[in-house]
């Protein structure tokens, strides 16, 4: 067994150097504050220059070739990541997981066309996925698109899309032939101008905007547009989902538990700070625990995938370890500080101007999106561990 | 053996039901969920004429309750308030008014109690200087001045302060802790409202800056205010866990019904059990939280033996059960639990703020755990 | 709302003078020690002991009038049963569940019979109503009568009987009809020295042999047996299992928790006593107030059973609150002994001869039997809260 | 990046599974359960053979690993040996032997390590007087004496002592902490046999008095000892949580197993949505336990800088976890899980006591708690 990461050699200084120079003089001064989570911002002009700084960010070299064809080395991407980290900037925009799939079933002229549009921040993609009607159970979706001469023409109402009302193009799933269940689904990409697509923001119980609601009224969408083939949605798909829902928190809670740790210095409990509060230790220590086991079910991850033997309960298990730490972390942070765990942001008297209660609202999106955590269950009974299949309507 | 209300009580509940169902249901609050004010005043003085502030005044005080457990009364109301989130100041008007008719007095209830229960002067109540419940927390000192007592310091999580006509404040005089009045509005009292989780109500913090109060505005004599704290506490904890119950029953309602409504795979959610256990579990929390108030509210209203440790169990229980109810409905919601537009957000939201106010579960906890140890004998 | 137990007038005096001199006078000295639960002894001494004992009781006019034909009023009710309990001594043996069944649907025959004899303790009682491939599941049971002449003949297993290797009696379900599910059932009264019966004691994971097996061999029950209807054995059985669900635990579980402070009392944690520590301070508040609440909820039921209100969730309800605390409670005792936790009966520095681990072993008798709690949850979201029933086979 | 067994531990782990299966299945405790004494000598010669007690010595005493890092091939044995509950001293022997390997003289490895290696001695380790892992808690005094030192006191929870060659014994001497060598039997040495929940292995108090241990029988000088002692309660932790996931993955595979097999209401168990998540939760505490206990025996091996948090997070998730698991598998077992002639109570004895020895997870959480707060810098 080996998890260590290996150290950067002292000649690659200089290319750390010209990162942290680059970030220094480019780096957008946002009016968004920095939040927990898949985050949007409210002004337009953030927009803009998140752009221009994914843009110059490609220019110079230091794209990630997860989302470019940029060629770096384990050390230049691990240097990337930590720079980039530090500073709190992106190195894409919007949803990016369509890229996986035009990676992976794409034609040439997609690949060709979006990638490194992706990767330069000149497209931002949205995913059209989710419906009203067909949250955790996708593969009832109910949009529909019927052949119409050498295009598509969709009908339908699509949820939760992140970034939608400022992206370029939408990696949308919409039923094509009338079969039920993942049969006959297709995905297209969708250029988001077309028209009858209309954008309506969602605003969550966070009090921000980070989702959205997109309405489509007979748009068309030309037969080039689909990804794969016509019916092949769910394989295209599948993919992409099982990434999004593995690639989260294989970190460890490391921030939130110190932050919890500096509550608990500060406040008062019974006329003593909280920190000597056994019952506060033992918690905070159930949490540590918890945290560092879910950065070693990281390494589990990552063994199981190089050695291509990750099964369906996999990403499940990571999503629903880290979702519920990440929830039930944020949530004591709240009762950590006694009467002032009932303020919000904007309160002076607010720890950490309400960090904590952001991240408390925001951590049921990790519960809920992206396949419920009780789907993820049913998942693992039923894929992992082979348990007989429930009843399907 | 009768743990149910009893008929009056019953007919209170329906005819305040209505009353809030026209008055002030749960889409009343919306327009208010981001202003600094949610009270409505009309609303409020037509409450007071329900009986809203009347059941722990007497009667020559234009009060008056429902039955001869005023306290169980209280907590009938307090659930249908909880129903609908109402905002207003339920919990400190009855924590003044009791104080007021158990030691004020008969010119202070006259000229503050009886205008107070008739809904005519909103009362706030300044207790800590934190929101936490130990009297040690009073960050009021009261110094004596020409013809009474100068305020300085502040209070924290005063319900609806900013709305107030007058204030009672608990405060460190040289001989102890003493309650005074203070009408408003007056000099040097600075009030500013909180911006808080809760999207419902409205908290604030008010500052006190040589503050002069006369010797007719203090309760008592000055440095006799324990017991009357003591009283204060337990009945806001009481009446707190009457509006979470309400809240609770209402928020699980909604939540089995979108069970039965909401389909995916085919089949109603509610079909799912692994969904039925949890709502199951809920209902079982519920229920458990509804005999921890009801049990309260009589043990403090007939002055059972045991009614701190009945307060201590529904402050601790009632507390974290209201917020593990909240976050579980949220989560069997979905997606659309999630929107700032589904009324679950305002029911947790509310219950994360209980959590924390009129002592948290942990202070109740400990609590309890000291009056279990004066009971456990050596075996 | 009132709850308060009326003070027992002084002139009560006497008769609780009398009745504890009755105890101290009758009160058998048995081998068996007392546990948590519904115990058994091992020795058949004990068992003539506990005969003589009952009958004693009930020929003084001591017996329960839940039992018996004894006019108590209630102040004397409530002295019996306080003296009783104090000094640990049965009003009844084996299973008396079948009293209620009888007086509900017997014959004037049957209770002229066998009441006075349950009372008088001449008869002690099993039920036989769970089979190996029918546990919560009651209404699929295998064991099969069919009438020949004026006899029913029956073969099948039992199991969970207890008391069955000293019962004169059982209180038998067979299904007589060949109709599945309730419909078709019928319950039985069986002599238990009739040809064909084998009972073998069935050992726990408490080491004890608290429950037994029955093996039902062409074993002939005359037709004058059958309690109620043939086919109505499912009604006369639902009373009485709710009786018991419904009955469990609405005392509250303050011995246990003053256990759990005298414990902590005695036990060390980081050096000081435990009782000390905040997490072991918060832990045992919790158990506290919920056991104050099993209080509560026992003057739920009882006045809503006053009124007639009782709803099918009500039984399950306070069954899963008693049996998960009580298990909660117990496991709690043994980790806050430390390594003494780990100690069991017989060993002398075990903390009340291991009391507390019989308990926590014990527990799982009553979250699983009578209903397991995971029935009891589909009992309160399908009757109580009207959610859709489940597919069932 | 490699976070799992390699080739030769795979091979070493089916090796033992084989040779546990042939020599010493769970059947195998059956008839020991009541008995004084649950040790096969000559299984337990023969698993030395196999490598058991051979990881942590070098090869001149007759031990040797099976890769780089002795202490992950020794939880992949640990996992093996607790699939079946196996009831001989693995944890001890290592740890003994990890001790005389590391702080023995060429005399004292030849004579004690040596035959303990192979599996012709049995070692006993007497830790503390009370089984709590603190080093406060030695209860043996060493007081110099003619030759050598005198020991008096007691030790609690050492398993198999009654079945033990010779002990190694942490006492207390004038200097500070010291081990101490004494060879069975001896003048003055007690065991008894304690009554345990846990019903597969025999822990013993041992007590001292007036024992005579000559110099050339203490591991190094008197006072010594602290290092070799805080790395012992590692070892034991790792071990033991290694022998807990495989206890865990087996019980949790006849669990499945049951719920498949187990039809009610016409259904397999398993087939039930409540049922299936329960699982999938068990599933996610032992993958978490596992992870845990792998990640502590790595960061000890390699002695990575975080092998005191990863010690202390094994030794509190994976007792409580194990413990979770098997109460939830007798559940899910139902009536049949509560029989004594199911192996699900044995599973769940051997949770209980693993929780409270070797430090009980409030214990680990502590110690947890307080590396954290040194990492942990102010904002």
């Amino acid at each position: 067994m080996d998890v260590r990461v290996p150290e950067v050699p002292a000649s690659y200084d200089d290319y750390r150097r010209r990162v942290r120079e680059f970030v220094e003089a480019h780096k957008p001064a946002l009016r968004m504050k920095e939040k927990a989570g898949l985050r949007v911002p409210d002004d337009p002009e953030d927009v803009s220059k998140l752009r221009a700084w994914v843009r110059a960010l490609n220019d110079a070299g230091f794209a990630s070739p997860a989302h470019s064809e940029t060629k770096l080395d384990p050390h230049q991407t691990r240097i990337l990541n930590e720079e980039l980290g530090k500073a709190g900037v992106p190195v894409v925009l919007g949803n990016p997981l369509v890229g996986g799939a035009i990676k992976l079933f794409g034609t040439e002229q997609q690949k060709a066309f979006y990638l490194p549009r992706i990767a330069s921040g000149e497209h931002i993609w949205t995913q059209l996925f989710s419906e009203p009607a067909a949250g955790s159970d996708l593969a009832s979706l109910q949009t529909r698109g019927r052949l119409d001469g050498d295009a598509y023409v969709v009908d339908g109402q699509k949820v939760w899309s992140t970034w939608a009302q400022f992206s370029d193009y939408g990696y949308l799933l919409a039923r094509t032939e009338e079969k039920a269940g993942p049969a006959g689904i297709t995905a297209f990409i969708l250029d988001m101008k077309s028209p009858g697509v209309t954008t309506r923001p969602l605003r969550e119980i966070t009090g921000t905007t980070d989702f959205n609601e997109v309405f489509l009224d007979e748009v068309r969408i030309p037969v080039e547009n689909v990804i794969g083939q016509p019916g092949q949605g769910w394989a295209v798909t599948t993919a992409s989902l099982a990434q999004e829902r593995g690639g989260v928190g294989s970190r460890g809670a490391e921030d939130s538990i110190a932050g919890l740790v500096r509550i608990a210095r500060a406040t008062k409990r019974a006329g003593r700070p909280a920190i000597e509060d056994g019952a506060v230790r033992q918690t905070i220590a159930r949490f540590a625990a918890r945290s560092r086991i879910q950065r070693a079910l990281g390494y589990r991850v990552a063994t199981k995938a190089a050695a291509k033997e990750l099964g369906p309960a996999d990403a499940p298990l990571t999503k629903i370890w880290f979702s519920e730490l990440n929830l039930q972390i944020n949530e004591y942070a709240l009762s950590l500080q006694g009467p002032n765990g009932a303020l919000a942001e904007g309160d002076p008297l607010a720890w950490q101007d309400g960090k904590f209660q952001d991240a408390f609202l925001y951590a049921r999106a990790w519960t809920i999106a992206g396949g419920s955590n009780e789907i993820m269950r049913n998942l693992i009974a039923e894929r992992g561990l082979g348990l007989p299949r429930e009843a399907r309507g | 053996m009768n743990f149910a209300y009893d008929e009056d009580q019953r007919l209170l509940k329906e005819t305040t039901r209505r009353f809030l169902e026209e008055r002030h249901p749960l889409a009343a609050l919306r327009p208010n969920l981001e202003t600094d004010t949610t009270l409505d005043r009309a609303v409020w003085r037509d409450g007071a004429q329900l009986g809203w502030t009347a059941m722990l005044a007497p009667a020559e005080n234009d009060g008056g309750s429902v039955s001869e457990q005023p306290i169980v009364d209280l907590i009938a109301l307090a659930e249908e308030l909880g129903r609908v989130l109402y905002p207003g100041p339920f919990l400190p008007a009855n924590v003044v008014a009791d104080t007021l008719a158990r030691g004020g007095d008969e010119a202070q209830r006259k000229d503050w109690l009886a205008p107070l229960v008739r809904g005519e002067r909103i009362a706030a109540w300044c207790a800590t200087g934190d929101g936490t419940a130990d009297a040690s927390a009073i960050a009021v000192t009261a110094t004596p001045a020409e013809g009474g007592m100068r305020l300085d310091g502040r209070a924290r999580w005063v319900h609806d302060a900013h709305a107030a006509d007058f204030l009672l404040v608990a405060c460190r005089a040289p001989q102890g802790e003493t309650l005074a009045l203070v009408p408003l509005p007056a000099s040097g009292v600075g009030v500013r409202v909180l911006k808080g989780l809760d999207l419902t109500r409205r908290f604030c913090e008010v500052t006190f800056s040589g503050v002069q109060v006369s010797s007719d505005a203090l309760l008592g004599a000055p440095g006799s205010a324990a017991p009357a704290l003591a009283r204060m506490g337990s009945l806001a904890s009481v009446i707190q866990a009457g509006e979470a119950v309400g809240a609770m029953e209402k928020l699980f309602e909604l939540t089995v019904q979108h069970a039965k409504d909401r389909v995916q795979f085919g089949r109603a959610i509610g079909s799912f059990q692994a969904i039925k256990h949890r709502l199951a579990d809920l209902w079982i929390e519920l229920e458990g939280a509804r005999a921890a108030a009801h049990y309260a509210a009589l043990a403090l209203a007939d002055e059972l033996s045991d009614r701190e440790q009945a307060v201590a169990t529904a402050g601790c229980y009632v507390r974290e059960a209201a917020s593990q109810l909240a976050g579980e409905s949220l989560q069997i919601h979905g997606g659309v639990g999630f929107t700032w537009e589904y009324d679950v957000h305002l029911f947790l939201r509310r219950a994360k703020a209980d959590q924390v106010l009129y002592g948290d579960p942990s202070w109740h906890a400990e609590r309890l755990c000291r009056l279990l140890e004066a009971d456990v004998k050596e075996a």
